[in-house]
């Protein structure tokens, strides 16, 4: 069998559900994994159903974690409330959504904004379908798009930032929302051009060429940018820098392994999304976050003792 | 007909397969403890007789019969008649030896068993005298868990004749027994037979003309699903009342 | 004893009956979940709509684009197992000495026995990159080489049911030919082949309806873009590919979404259940003319 | 003269492209494992069978895929083969050459024809949704034991007609009864083919990907299942997602575990075909 | 023998299946123009031989022969004989009517196609004159686009001899032609056999000892292998040299 930490908690039993981000999901896999060894006998499952699919259980109550690269929808929202739940959103990572085509594409040196949202808008489906069509001087070949599932953040994210309103973009290209799926289209496909997550860019160089963006606007950096630790980190790799997030549920939190596992989780989000290839948080901000959680937790173990079976309480107490 | 009782009557019998008319009219006795052998051309209904007999055609698609069949003055095609227990009074050998790829004592025991009998001691007695009765005993006391599949043909037969005796039925019947035997095997089977007869009665379909003559007591002689001819051997041989009895026995056709 | 004999034929008989139960829950779950997609979608545009994008904010729900690529692929993989499975059936059957034969059949079913993730992997990590060395343009998910890898796959399909229907060509219409001066060529494509033609017929069926069936090969390596297309070089896709890759992405129970992939489930039934009864009234006919 | 000459050609022509066909069945196969073997085999270590799931390819293990196929084969046969059986059973032995019989007869043969991820469609919504049994391992074995019922009950009828008519008379005219007949003596008799049918079924069942994904079965279990109500994955799915991660060791790991599952895949269908061979040798009429 | 020059001889003629000896040592010497009669027991090797005249037993695995077949003069198991131009020069025609599911015009101009024949009025004339000689062309000549399997019997088996006349062999061989048939379409056979031994070498095997001496000059009797005996039919049929054959002739055994 495994082998575990020494300090493992053997005690320390049950299931974690977490589903959601395909972006978040190598932080939270690589938290998950090492939690393993330290608390052996918490059955931790992670699906990848996208930012949205993700919420859409969350509000169902059906998982304990929800991964997200953008925030809640108020639609979402709402149908948490009304099933009772509270959360509390959580930012682990920063993250650039990162522009890609196959390294043997040797004519796509940068691209701008304007040229993204002539290539991705609804208006482009079926009618820009080869290089020259987005920028004459590219050659007369055929273009093969890639991009992130309509449940994910991403996609969310990506169409409000560059096509102008959330989730509208044309509907042929390759969308998943595994982003290994994207990555293995575009490293396979000369004509290929793609977005996804920092992380899998990162991950998968080797394959891949990044293009450096052009948002046109001199305040935030002149020309095409690249992303990179410090252009995300900085804000210069407008617009398609975002944070990346974590929601935990009121009624997870009741369980000690969610707890513990949230602890776990900024204790060593840091070093991990950095190794997954993300840009992780300043310390403080992290530690901020983490306090964040804290309160919650108190708040929800305290309004349980004033709403709730005073036997229980005392002995949470 | 006499008022006398037979141990097996068959009574305007018709029987067919689907629309095919296969015995007509057939009116037969047989005594108790007498061999009967049924003789004829290939395709006159011997067969299909002898397993109305047993009601082994119960399970063909569309064979049906008509009449009746007395088995000590009771219909076995009556209402209240179980095929199982009927079986189980009628034994049956076929014409190629059937042993079941089992070992020779489960050949021997298989009908106690399905009766749900256990008791060791009881299975092996039977088993012994079942072999004995059909000369076998020495031949197979020292391989009895082997394989029944390894005896030789007419071992195989032999076995499947103390199969038989193993429930001990009051009949049995056996379609050409010895057809697919040598004739070293043919004349033990024959000699069986002619011991057996003195505790059982015996209906005997067989294409040997010379085998009939031997063994058998009365003959019937059947002709395209009829019954031509019915009476005791030693008559039927030497003066039958029909020319085709003639004639086949003498095989001048058939 | 006699009800025990009734209580044990009674259960066989009902296992016996819930392949039927089976077959219709399948049709059942297929048509009512299709029903109320069909509510929300007008049955014409599903079948005349030429985009495929349930899942965007401007939604078409043309079926063509997926029924398009699982006919590209389906094609691709019988235009390769076709002539290879019939040629090697011809020659196991008429050239090949018996001995050959024998060991030769069962090794080629080995194909058939290969789980068909294995293939993906094949085709996705060896044939593409094969092909895109003299192909540049060949995208890295293609129905080019899934489907020829799935080509390999049904060869045995096509040429063990095809020798077994050959053979059993009675062999004097061998002996006319021969006796005519026919080579074995000549036999095997003028008398053998037309003889056997409804057993080869279905050996095609068959092998048609497990390619347009066929699912993890072409998740794997023939992509994720739905488009009308006939061009093998880029990423289309299979109806069986759309419901696998919802399902990774954990639909939601009465969704839209959920019921999409009803719909395409009840499009792929219908395909696969017409070639098998196709196949199914021919084999019955043709068992008919030779008995 | 010339015609003829051509002819002769031809059929020399057509003798080599049939041999280049056959080989070329042949030589995929080969190159193809060849190729895995290269890629996987020095993966394979006791560490590559015992480990969970990873984040890092050299650390990742089959562990819980292999336990989760495990449970899969065995409930599955727990399902598939009484019912499987005894439907063969029915139709061969007691299923009458009524209306049922051969509208049962069309509908097996149709549902053998079904595409598996039908299977998918169909335990997604009976057993995941409606039982409620969600993403569990008993929903997948349910789904495929559905799935490969028809293979089993083919072959199960295909080795009792081959029980000659002569067992069933002797039996019956023993006194047996039609199940007892049945129970003792065609069911032994039969065993073989019958057991070689199981076998090629559990075959089919142990490279499914596509029904299980559909149903629910999740790529990222980093626990062994340790009861039928448990999530599961398994080995095909498990090498579908390595195949899907981009990173070259994964395509590695993805290969080790090809090795594992075509290991299974041809040691059950090796088995079938040995005990086909066995029987029909061992049992001559 | 003679000098004289033979249509067909056969010398030291040794045939095997794998081990199993199937034709002993058989000198024949057929003439030209005449119908030669195998006849003998079944299994003796007459339908062997027959085919091994056009070499029809090369695909059986395990085949060989020894010794010569001389057609013409030339050794037709030589090296530079060429299988399918030897079958262009020996017809056969074999015991159960085999026409090809094809119409029944492509069934007659079949061989021609197979050399490669296109032009439409060669094939239509051929075709006439060969279905002309088996007397076939009136009952067929309208439906000649229909398929040949919608013909009877006797006819399916006239045109299978049509197709081989169609080649323009100069032996034809038939092994029992008409076993299958029905006495009319026998007659009708047989009376066309005698109407081609005007043109061709015919050597035909029977089971019909009237046939036999019905349609052949000379006839040739096999037992176990062995060439028995072969002389002038009305000899061989009226005083036979040896016994055996005497027995098989008069129907005493086989
Ligand atoms: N299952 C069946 N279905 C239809 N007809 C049958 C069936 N069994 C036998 N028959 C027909 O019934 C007739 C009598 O058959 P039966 O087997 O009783 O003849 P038999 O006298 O025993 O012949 P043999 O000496 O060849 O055993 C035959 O014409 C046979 O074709
Ligand atoms: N393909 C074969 N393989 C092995 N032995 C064969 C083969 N064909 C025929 N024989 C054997 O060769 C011997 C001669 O057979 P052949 O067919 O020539 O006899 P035949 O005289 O034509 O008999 P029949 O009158 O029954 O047609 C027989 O003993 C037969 O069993
Ligand atoms: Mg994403
Ligand atoms: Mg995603
Ligand atoms: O991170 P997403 O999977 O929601 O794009």
């Amino acid at each position: 069998g495994p082998t575990y930490d020494e300090n493992a908690d053997f005690t320390l039993e049950g299931d974690i559900s977490i589903d959601g981000s395909s972006t978040v999901y190598p932080i939270t896999e690589a938290v998950a994994e090492e939690y393993r060894y330290v608390a052996p006998n918490v059955r931790t499952t992670i699906g990848v159903s996208g930012s949205g699919g993700g919420f859409k259980k969350f509000s169902r109550g059906e998982i304990d974690i929800s991964n997200a690269s953008r925030s809640i929808k108020e639609g979402e929202a709402e149908a948490a409330h009304e099933n009772g739940i509270d959360y509390i959103e959580l930012s682990v990572a920063y993250d650039g959504l990162t522009i890609v085509v196959n390294p043997k594409n040797t004519w796509a040196k940068d691209i701008t904004v304007a040229e993204l949202k002539m290539l991705w808008e609804p208006a482009a489906q079926n009618k820009i379908t080869r290089w020259n069509q987005v920028r004459p001087e590219w050659p007369n070949r055929p273009i093969n798009l890639y991009g992130a599932g309509v449940e994910s953040g991403t996609y969310d994210y990506f169409t409000e930032a560059i096509v102008g309103k959330s989730h509208a973009s044309r509907g042929d290209f390759t969308a998943s929302e595994d982003d290994n799926v994207l990555v293995q289209g575009v490293s396979g496909d000369i004509n290929a051009l793609g977005f996804f997550g920092y992380a899998y860019y990162e991950e998968n160089k080797a394959q891949l060429k990044a293009i450096p963006v052009d948002d046109e606007d001199e305040s935030n950096g002149k020309g095409p940018i690249l992303p990179s630790l410090e252009s995300i980190k900085d804000g210069s790799y407008a617009p398609l820098s975002r944070a990346l997030f974590l929601y935990v549920s009121s009624k997870a939190i009741k369980k000690p392994q969610v707890v513990r596992f949230m602890d776990f989780y900024f204790e060593n989000a840091g070093p991990l999304s950095r190794e997954v290839g993300f840009i992780p948080l300043p310390d403080e901000k992290y530690k901020h976050e983490h306090e964040k959680f804290k309160q919650f937790v108190a708040k929800h173990t305290i309004s349980a003792t004033t709403g709730g079976n005073t036997d229980t309480t005392k002995i949470a107490q | 007909m006499s008022k006398k009782n037979y141990k097996l009557e068959a009574k305007s019998l018709n029987a067919y397969y689907g629309n095919f008319h296969a015995l007509k009219d057939i009116n037969i006795a047989m005594e108790e403890k007498a061999v009967t052998a049924f003789i004829g051309p290939s395709g006159c209904g011997k067969s299909t007789f002898l397993r109305t007999l047993n009601r082994m055609n119960d399970y063909i698609d569309g064979f049906r019969v008509e009449g009746e069949i007395l088995l000590d003055n009771r219909d076995i095609y009556g209402k209240d008649v179980r095929v199982d227990e009927l079986r189980k009074e009628v034994g049956m050998v076929f014409q190629k030896p059937n042993p079941f790829p089992k070992t020779i004592f489960e050949n021997v025991v298989y009908g106690l068993r399905i009766q749900g009998i256990k008791d060791k001691r009881v299975l092996a007695e039977t088993a012994e005298t079942s072999l004995r009765q059909t000369a076998l005993w020495d031949e197979v006391k020292d391989k009895l868990d082997k394989s029944a599949l390894a005896l030789s043909g007419g071992q195989q037969q032999r076995l499947c004749i103390a199969r038989a005796l193993a429930i001990s039925p009051s009949v049995i019947l056996m379609d050409e027994p010895t057809s697919a035997l040598d004739p070293i095997s043919t004349a033990k089977i024959e000699e069986l037979i002619y011991e057996l007869k003195k505790d059982y009665t015996i209906v005997i379909v067989t294409h040997n003309m010379q085998q009939a003559g031997r063994v058998s007591d009365q003959t019937a002689f059947f002709y395209m699903g009829e019954l031509v001819e019915f009476s005791k051997t030693k008559i039927m041989f030497t003066s039958p009342k029909h020319e085709r009895t003639q004639n086949y026995i003498t095989g001048r056709f058939g | 004893m006699r009800v025990q004999e009734k209580i044990i034929e009674g259960l066989l008989w009902l296992s016996a009956v819930i392949t039927i139960l089976v077959t219709v829950g399948i049709i059942w779950v297929l048509l009512s979940e299709s029903l109320t997609f069909f509510e929300e979608v007008s049955i014409v545009d599903f079948l005349t709509d030429t985009q495929w994008t349930p899942l965007f904010a401007d939604k078409h729900f043309g079926i063509l684009p997926l029924v398009a690529g699982t006919m590209l692929t389906t094609a691709i993989a019988i235009a390769v197992a076709l002539p290879i499975g019939l040629t090697i059936a011809i020659y196991l059957n008429t050239y090949a000495p018996p001995a050959f034969r024998a060991t030769i059949k069962p090794m080629l079913e080995i194909l058939a026995t290969i789980p068909t993730v294995v293939y993906g992997f094949f085709a996705l990590t060896v044939v593409t990159p094969f092909l895109q060395s003299f192909i540049p343009n060949l995208a890295g998910f293609n129905s080019l080489s899934a489907g020829m890898v799935m080509g390999i796959m049904i060869i045995p399909m096509i040429s063990s049911l095809s020798e077994d229907a050959i053979s059993a060509v009675p062999k004097s219409l061998r002996e006319g030919a021969y006796g005519m001066g026919a080579t074995k060529f000549q036999t095997a494509f003028g008398v053998l082949v037309p003889a056997a033609s409804s057993g080869i017929l279905v050996s095609i069926i068959l092998a048609i309806s497990r390619a347009v069936g066929e699912t993890m090969l072409v998740a794997i390596a023939a992509g994720q873009q739905p488009r009308l297309t006939a061009n093998p070089l880029v990423p289309i896709e299979t109806i069986t590919t759309y419901i696998v890759q919802v399902s990774l992405g954990d639909v939601p129970h009465g969704s839209l979404e959920y019921r999409t992939i009803f719909a395409a489930g009840l499009t792929l039934f219908v395909f696969t259940f017409t070639l098998n009864n196709i196949s199914f009234w021919i084999r019955k006919k043709y068992q008919e003319k030779y008995d | 003269m010339t015609n003829s000459e051509l002819n002769r050609l031809k059929d020399k022509a057509f003798q080599g492209f049939g041999i280049f066909c056959t080989l070329i069945g042949l030589v995929v196969l080969a190159i193809f494992l060849l190729n895995i073997l290269i890629d996987g085999l020095g993966r394979i270590d006791w560490n590559f069978l015992n480990n969970l799931p990873s984040r890092r390819a050299e650390r990742a293990g089959i562990y819980t895929a292999w336990i989760g196929t495990l449970w899969v084969l065995v409930l599955s046969s727990l399902i598939a083969f009484p019912l499987g059986i005894s439907a063969g059973i029915y139709l061969e032995e007691y299923g009458k050459k009524n209306r049922l019989a051969s509208f049962l007869e069309v509908n097996i043969s149709n549902l053998a024809g079904v595409p598996s991820i039908i299977y998918g469609l169909l335990g997604l919504e009976i057993f995941a949704r409606m039982m409620a049994l969600g993403g569990s391992l008993l929903a997948g074995s349910l789904t495929l034991a559905l799935l490969v019922l028809p293979i089993i009950i083919v072959t199960t009828r295909e080795s009792i007609k081959a029980v000659p008519r002569s067992i069933r008379d002797a039996s019956y005219a023993l006194g047996a009864s039609k199940w007892q007949t049945t129970w003792y003596q065609v069911l032994p008799a039969s065993f073989g083919g019958i057991l070689t049918g199981v076998i090629l079924a559990l075959s089919r069942a142990v490279g499914e990907a596509a029904p299980l994904i559909v149903i629910g079965a999740l790529a990222y279990v980093p626990f062994a299942p340790s009861s039928p109500m448990d999530e599961f994955t398994v080995l095909p799915i498990q090498i579908f997602n390595w195949i899907s991660r981009p990173q070259a060791a994964f395509a590695t790991n993805a290969a080790a575990a090809i090795i594992i599952l075509l290991f299974i895949t041809f040691m059950l269908n090796g088995i079938a075909v040995y005990l086909r061979n066995k029987w029909q040798k061992k049992v001559k009429w």
